[in-house]
C-alpha cells in the first residue's frame, strides 16, 4: 500500500520503523521530542524537532529513546559515536547543518577514523539527521549547504534525498547501514507530498538514479536541484534536445559508474550543487569525469552552484544566490549550440 | 543598591518601551506574514538587556544571541536599520544582508547578533583581550541564554576570561527555558551562577524581572572588570513573554503555579511603578515616554516598509575585504 | 578505606611494573630511533590507572588519552599487541593501522587512546548511555589530563553524564603539567576536583601517587556509578616521569621545592612498601612480579621487532564496513 | 641581503618582523612560548611551539604578546576573531590542522561570515597558522591536510607556502591582509633550508607561481607536492617531454589565470594535491579547467592525491599513502603518450 506523504512524513515514518525493527535505535538531539520532564507533559513532546519531522515518535517510543539533550553539540554527537562503537544504533540529530562547527571533531576525527585506526575492529553504526539548504529566510547561519564538506572525510557516507520515497527509503538504509551517514534533508522540502509505501523498504546508498533518460546532455542533480534539472530537461525537450537528469541520491562515496556512462552517451554534462563553488560535489564529479571519461565529452564541464558567499537574508538575494533554471540553460546554451546547428 | 539617576532612570524606561513596543510590532508583522524567516522576540527580559547596558558607553562591547533585539536597543542601535534590516531591506544595518539573527553596530561596540547558541563566548573573550591588551578600561558584557551555558564555549570562554582577569561580564538570561527544554532538565546545576565556582570568580544569581537588581549586580561586575579585577558571571531569571521563535505553540509553559506567576510579572510595569514612587520619573515624563517610544517604533515600521531591497550586486559584496 | 585483597594486591602490582617497564622501554627504543612518531609515555602515573583498573572488568569501558599506555595495560591489553603497535607491525593491536595514540582494544573495554586532547569525553559519555539504555550494571572511566578540562567537551560531557545519571567516572589525571603549561596558569579553578560543583556531582582530590588513595576513591565512585547514582570527578594529583613526549626538554620541570619532591615520590615504590608492609605481598613475590614483568615487556619487545609490517593492501582496507 | 635558513625560522622571522612593525599583532596558542607563569623560567620560553617555530619570540616580545592559552581551540580561536573584529591582528596557532574540529564554527560559520552579515562593516584581520601533512609517522588524528576543506569557505583565504622564501612572505602578507587567511605549513618541510632575504617583504597572495616553463604538459602542484612534481619534471624532460610546473601558493581563492593559460599552452594537465581525494583543491582546479579551458585539453585532466583513507601510521603504508614521482609518472605517461610517439 502507497498513499502521498510529505517528505518529512516520509522521514518520520522511517525512524518510526526503524525503531520497530531494532531496539538498538536510539535518536538523540535537541527539542527533538520537547518539553522533557515537565510535569503537564510527561510523554508528550512539545515540539518534535523545530520542524516537527520527529513529532508523536517519544509519545510512541518513550523518552528512553527519543532523547533530549542539552545544547551540547559536541556532547551528543560524540555520545552517539561511543554509543554506536558500543553497540547502539543511535541517530543523532544536528538541527541545522550549519552547527556542524560545533561537533566537527567527533565525526572528522573520532567517529570517521576509529575504524580504520583501530585495525577494523570497530564499527560506528550511526545515521546523523541534518538538515541544509537556503530558500527559507533562514540568513547566513542557518542556510548552508555542508553535505559535500562532510563527504570529502573518508569513512563518512552522505545521502541527499530529492523526494518522500527516497527519503523513506535511504534512512532505512542509512540506520540499518554500519557506517556514519550523514542524512541531510533540505528543508525546503518538507512539504513536499509523493506516493510512499506503508511498509518498511530501504532504498540502496550508494546509487544514483537515472530519473529521466535523454540521449544529449546529462545534467547530474543532488537533493533539491533535481527539481530544476526538471524545468531545464522540460525546455529544452521543446528545443528537442534531449535530457537525461541523474539524481545522485548519495553524495558520497558517489555513484562513478551511473554518471560516467551516461556522460558516455549525451557527451555533456551539468552538475546542479546548492553548496558554495569550490571543493564541492560538484567539481568533484567534474574531476572525475574529466579523468576518466574525458575522450567521450563533446564540451566542458559546467557547474551549476552557489556562489562564493555566504547565504544572504534579504529574500531577492537569497533567490539570486540559489541555482535555478535561467542559470543552467545559460550554461546549456552553451553546450548545445552544435546540437541546435544541426 | 545604588540609587538611580533620574537621567538613568529615564533612559532605562525609554530603551525598555523601545523594547517592548519594538517587540510587539515584530510580533504582529511577522504574524501577517511581512517578515521572512526566523525571528526571536525578546519581550519580556526588558530588564536585563537595559539593566546591564545602562553601565556601558559606546567604547564597551556586546556580545547577543539570537535573541538580540533587546541587547541591540540597549545598545544604541538605531531602530530605523534594525527594523529595516528584520524585513532585508537595504537601509537595514546590515544592509539586508544578516536579518533578525545578524544584526551589528560594531560602531555602537554591538558585536552582533548571532545565530550559533554559545557563539558569542570566545568571541567576547577577544573584544576583552583586545581591551586590556590595548590598555583600555572598556568592558565586555557576554549575553548568552540558560540554554547556552552547556555549551563547551560557556567553559572554554569563562575559564579564559578568569585566567586572564580579562574585563568581561557573562550575564545569563535564565528564562527557564531553550527552545522547549528546562533550564532545570538540561543543567546538572541547579543555578547557572553556581558554576562561577568552576573558576573562581563571583557568580550571582538576580531576579532579572527587577531591573534594580540587575542594575546593581550588573554595576558591580562592570566595575569590577573595569578596574581590572576580571570577570563575573551573572544569571537573571527572567521569562519570554512570546514562543521560542515565531510559531512556537509553547505547550511547555505552565499554565499555572510559581511559573504562572514569574511569567506574568511584567518587568516595565514594575519598573515604571519603582520609577514612580522614588521619583525617578513622574507620571508624565512616563505617559511621554511610551508615547514617544510607540511613535518611534511605527516611523521605523514606515522606514523599513518605505526602503528598497538590496540591489542585485550587493550579493557578491563584502566577503571579502579588497 | 576498602582493604586490599592479597590477589588485587599482586594484580596492581604486576599491571604498574608492566607499564613502568613497558614505558622505560619504550623511551630507550625511541631514543635509539627505532620507533617513529610520537610517543606520550605514562611512567610515573601508575598508581592513577591501575588503582581505578583494578575496579573494572571487560564489560566495563575506559577512554584513554595520547597518553594512554598505562590505561591499556592496566584495562587488560596484550603487551605484544600493544609494543607491536606502537613498531607499526602487522601484529598490532591496530594492525599497525593506528600507532601509539590510538591503540585500542574494544573487546576488552578500551575504546581507544585518543589524539585528540578532550576527545574522550563524549565518548565516554555515549558508553555510559549504551550501558545505562541496555539496563548494564557496566561502567565506563574517563581518563583525560588537567589540560584536557579545559577543553569544550569537559563540560558538555559531565553535564550530560550528570543530568542523565550515567554510570560514567571522571578521572583527571592532574600531572602538574599540559606540555609545558602548568594546570595553575591555565585553569582559573584551583582544583579540578573543584569543578564538580557546577554539575552538583560529588567532586574529591587524591594524592595520585598513593595507589590506596586512588583505589579508595575509585571505589566509591565506581560502585556510584554502578548503582545508578551518576558520574563522579575524581582529580589524582600526579606527575609524569619523562617529557610530555619523547624529546621534550622538559625546562619547565622545577628543579626544587615542593613540585621537585613530588616528582621524586615512585608511586610503584611506594606500593611495593605498603603491600609488604600490609602483608598482601612477600618480598619474593614482589619480587618475582618485577622479575616476570621485564621479561614479559622484553617478550613483547622481541614480537614487535620479529613482526611483519602491513601488507601494502591494509592501505585501503577497514574504511568503511562493507 | 639574503642567507640560507630554514622553513621554520623563516616563518619564525615573519612573525617577529611582524610584530615588530605593528603592535597590534598579537601570537596566540598552545605552548607557543611554554612555561607560562613559571617562576624560574620568567619570559623564557619553555617551548616555543611543539615544532619550535615560534621560539624565541615571548623572550622579545613579552607574554603580554606572544599568549599561551589552554588547551580550549573554540576559545582562544574565537577570541582571535573576537579581538580582530575589534581592531587587533591576531595570529593564533592550531597547533595542528586536524584540530580543526574543535574550533570550526568560529571559521565556518563566525569569521568568515560577520563582514557579509553585518553588510560589509566588519573586518577580520586574522592570521591562524597551523600544519598539515603526512609523512612525520604522526598517524591519523595529526597527518590530514585540511587546507581544501578550509579553502571552501567563503570568505577565507588559504596560503600554502612550499619554501622558505614564500613562507617568509607570505606570512607577512597575511599578516597584512585585513581577511582571515589561513597559512598551512607542511611539518615535514620544517627543516628544508633556502635562501631567504633579512628584511621584510611580502609574497602575494593569490598569485600562483611558475616555478619552471614548459610546453607539454602542465603539473600544479600544493605546498610540498612541488618537490615531488621538480622531480617527475627531471624525469620527463629526459625523455623530450618539456614540464611546467607550477606552485599554486595560494589555495584559495586559488589563481585561475595563470593555470588557464599554461593549460592552454600546454594542452595537458595534472594536480598533485596531499588531500584526500575526494572534494579537495586538485579536484577544483579539474573542474574550473574542464569548464574554462575544456578546448585546449588535449586529454583528460588528472589529480594526484592520497588515496580516501585516513594516514595510517606504519611507516611503509604512510609512504604508499603519499603521493609520490612514481604515481604522477604513472598518469602522466597516459597523458603524454601521443607525444612519444610522434
Ligand atoms: C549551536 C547551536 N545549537 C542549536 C541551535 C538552535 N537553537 C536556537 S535558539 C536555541 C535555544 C537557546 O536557548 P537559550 O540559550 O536558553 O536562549 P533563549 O532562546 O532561551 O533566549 C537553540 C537550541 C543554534 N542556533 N545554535
Ligand atoms: C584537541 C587537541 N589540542 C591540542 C593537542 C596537543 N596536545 C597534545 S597533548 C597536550 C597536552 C595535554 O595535557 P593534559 O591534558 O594535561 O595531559 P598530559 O599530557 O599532561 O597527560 C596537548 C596540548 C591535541 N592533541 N589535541
Ligand atoms: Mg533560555
Ligand atoms: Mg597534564
Amino acid at each position: 500500500m502507497t498513499r502521498k506523504i510529505t517528505f518529512m512524513q516520509a522521514i518520520n515514518e522511517a525512524l518510526d520503523q526503524s525503531m520497530d525493527r531494532d531496539n538498538n535505535v536510539i535518536l538523540l538531539g535537541e527539542d527533538i521530542a520537547g518539553g522533557a520532564t515537565i510535569d503537564h507533559l510527561g510523554n508528550e513532546g512539545a515540539w518534535g524537532g523545530v520542524f516537527g519531522v520527529t513529532k508523536g515518535l517519544v509519545e510512541k517510543h518513550g523518552r528512553e529513546r527519543v532523547i533530549d539533550t542539552p545544547i551540547s553539540e559536541m556532547g551528543y554527537m560524540g555520545a552517539a559515536v561511543g554509543a554506536a562503537a558500543t553497540g547502539l544504533r543511535p541517530v543523532p540529530e544536528l538541527m541545522f547543518n550549519d552547527f556542524i562547527g560545533f561537533c566537527f571533531d567527533t565525526l572528522l576525527a573520532q567517529g570517521s577514523k576509529m575504524r580504520y585506526m583501530f585495525g577494523g575492529k570497530a564499527k560506528i553504526p550511526m545515521t546523523v539527521r541534518t538538515c541544509h539548504g537556503a530558500g527559507a529566510s533562514a540568513a547566513a547561519q542557518h542556510s548552508g549547504s555542508y553535505y559535500g564538506m562532510l563527504g570529502s572525510i573518508p569513512g563518512i557516507k552522505v545521502v541527499v534525498p530529492s523526494n518522500p520515497y527516497d527519503a523513506k527509503g535511504l534512512l532505512n538504509a542509512a540506520i540499518e547501514d554500519d557506517n556514519i551517514v550523514i542524512f541531510s534533508e533540505d528543508k525546503t522540502l518538507y512539504g513536499i507530498k509523493d506516493e510512499v509505501p506503508e511498509d518498511y523498504y530501504t532504498v540502496e546508498i550508494g546509487k544514483a538514479k537515472v530519473k529521466r533518460e535523454g540521449s544529449d546532455l546529462t545534467i547530474v542533480t543532488i537533493g533539491k536541484m533535481l527539481y530544476v534539472a526538471n524545468e531545464v530537461a522540460d525546455t529544452l525537450e521543446k528545443e528537442g534536445i534531449s535530457v537525461e537528469v541523474i539524481d545522485l541520491v548519495t553524495a558520497a562515496p558517489w555513484d562513478q559508474e551511473t554518471i560516467i556512462s551516461s556522460v558516455k552517451k549525451t557527451g555533456r554534462l551539468i552538475i546542479i550543487d546548492e553548496a558554495n563553488p569550490h571543493n564541492n560535489t560538484a567539481t568533484d564529479i567534474s574531476a572525475v569525469v574529466a579523468n576518466k571519461a574525458f575522450d567521450y565529452l563533446d564540451g566542458p564541464i559546467k557547474c551549476v552552484c552557489a556562489p562564493n558567499t555566504p547565504v544572504p537574508f534579504a529574500t531577492n538575494l537569497e533567490q539570486l544566490y540559489l541555482p535555478n533554471k535561467d542559470k543552467v540553460l545559460d550554461v546549456a546554451s552553451e553546450l548545445i549550440e552544435d546540437l541546435k546547428k544541426s | 543598591m545604588k540609587k538611580l539617576t533620574k537621567q538613568k532612570a529615564a533612559w532605562i524606561y525609554e530603551k525598555m518601551n523601545d523594547i517592548r513596543n519594538f517587540e510587539d510590532e515584530v510580533h504582529r508583522i511577522f504574524t501577517s506574514g511581512e517578515i521572512p524567516g526566523f525571528v526571536h522576540l525578546y519581550a519580556g527580559e526588558e530588564a536585563v538587556a537595559t539593566g546591564v547596558c545602562a553601565h556601558l558607553t559606546d567604547a564597551d562591547y556586546i556580545t547577543s544571541t539570537h535573541r538580540g533585539h533587546g541587547h541591540c536597543i540597549a545598545k544604541g542601535c538605531d531602530l530605523n536599520g534594525m527594523m529595516a534590516e528584520i524585513y532585508g531591506k537595504e537601509t537595514g544595518l546590515c544592509k539586508g544582508k544578516g536579518g533578525s539573527m545578524h544584526i551589528a553596530d560594531i560602531d555602537k561596540g554591538m558585536l552582533g547578533a548571532n545565530g550559533m547558541v554559545g557563539g558569542g563566548f570566545p568571541i567576547a573573550v577577544g573584544a576583552g583581550l583586545r581591551n586590556q591588551y590595548l590598555k583600555t578600561d572598556s568592558v565586555v558584557v557576554c549575553f548568552f541564554g540558560d540554554g547556552a551555558a552547556n555549551e563547551g564555549g560557556f567553559h572554554e570562554g569563562i575559564n579564559m576570561a578568569a585566567i586572564w582577569k580579562l574585563p568581561v561580564v557573562f550575564v545569563c538570561e535564565n528564562n527557564m527555558f531553550a527552545e522547549s527544554t528546562p533550564q532545570s532538565y538540561s543543567s546538572a546545576s541547579k543555578t547557572i551562577a553556581q558554576r562561577a565556582a568552576a573558576y573562581d570568580i563571583p557568580g550571582v544569581k538576580v531576579d532579572g524581572m527587577n531591573l534594580q537588581e540587575v542594575y546593581d549586580a550588573a554595576g558591580e561586575a562592570v566595575e569590577r572588570a573595569r578596574k581590572g579585577e576580571g570577570p563575573t558571571l551573572i544569571e537573571c531569571f527572567t521569562y519570554r513573554k512570546y514562543g521560542h521563535f515565531e510559531g512556537d505553540e509553547q505547550k511547555y509553559k505552565a499554565k499555572e503555579g510559581p511559573e504562572k506567576e514569574h511569567a506574568d510579572t511584567d518587568c516595565i510595569e514594575l519598573f515604571r511603578k519603582q520609577a514612580i514612587d522614588e521619583r525617578l520619573l513622574t507620571v508624565k515624563q512616563a505617559d511621554d515616554i511610551e508615547e514617544k517610544s510607540r511613535q518611534d517604533v511605527a516611523a521605523a515600521i514606515q522606514f523599513a516598509e518605505d526602503s528598497p531591497v538590496p540591489r542585485p550586486e550587493a550579493l557578491l559584496e563584502d566577503v571579502y575585504v579588497d
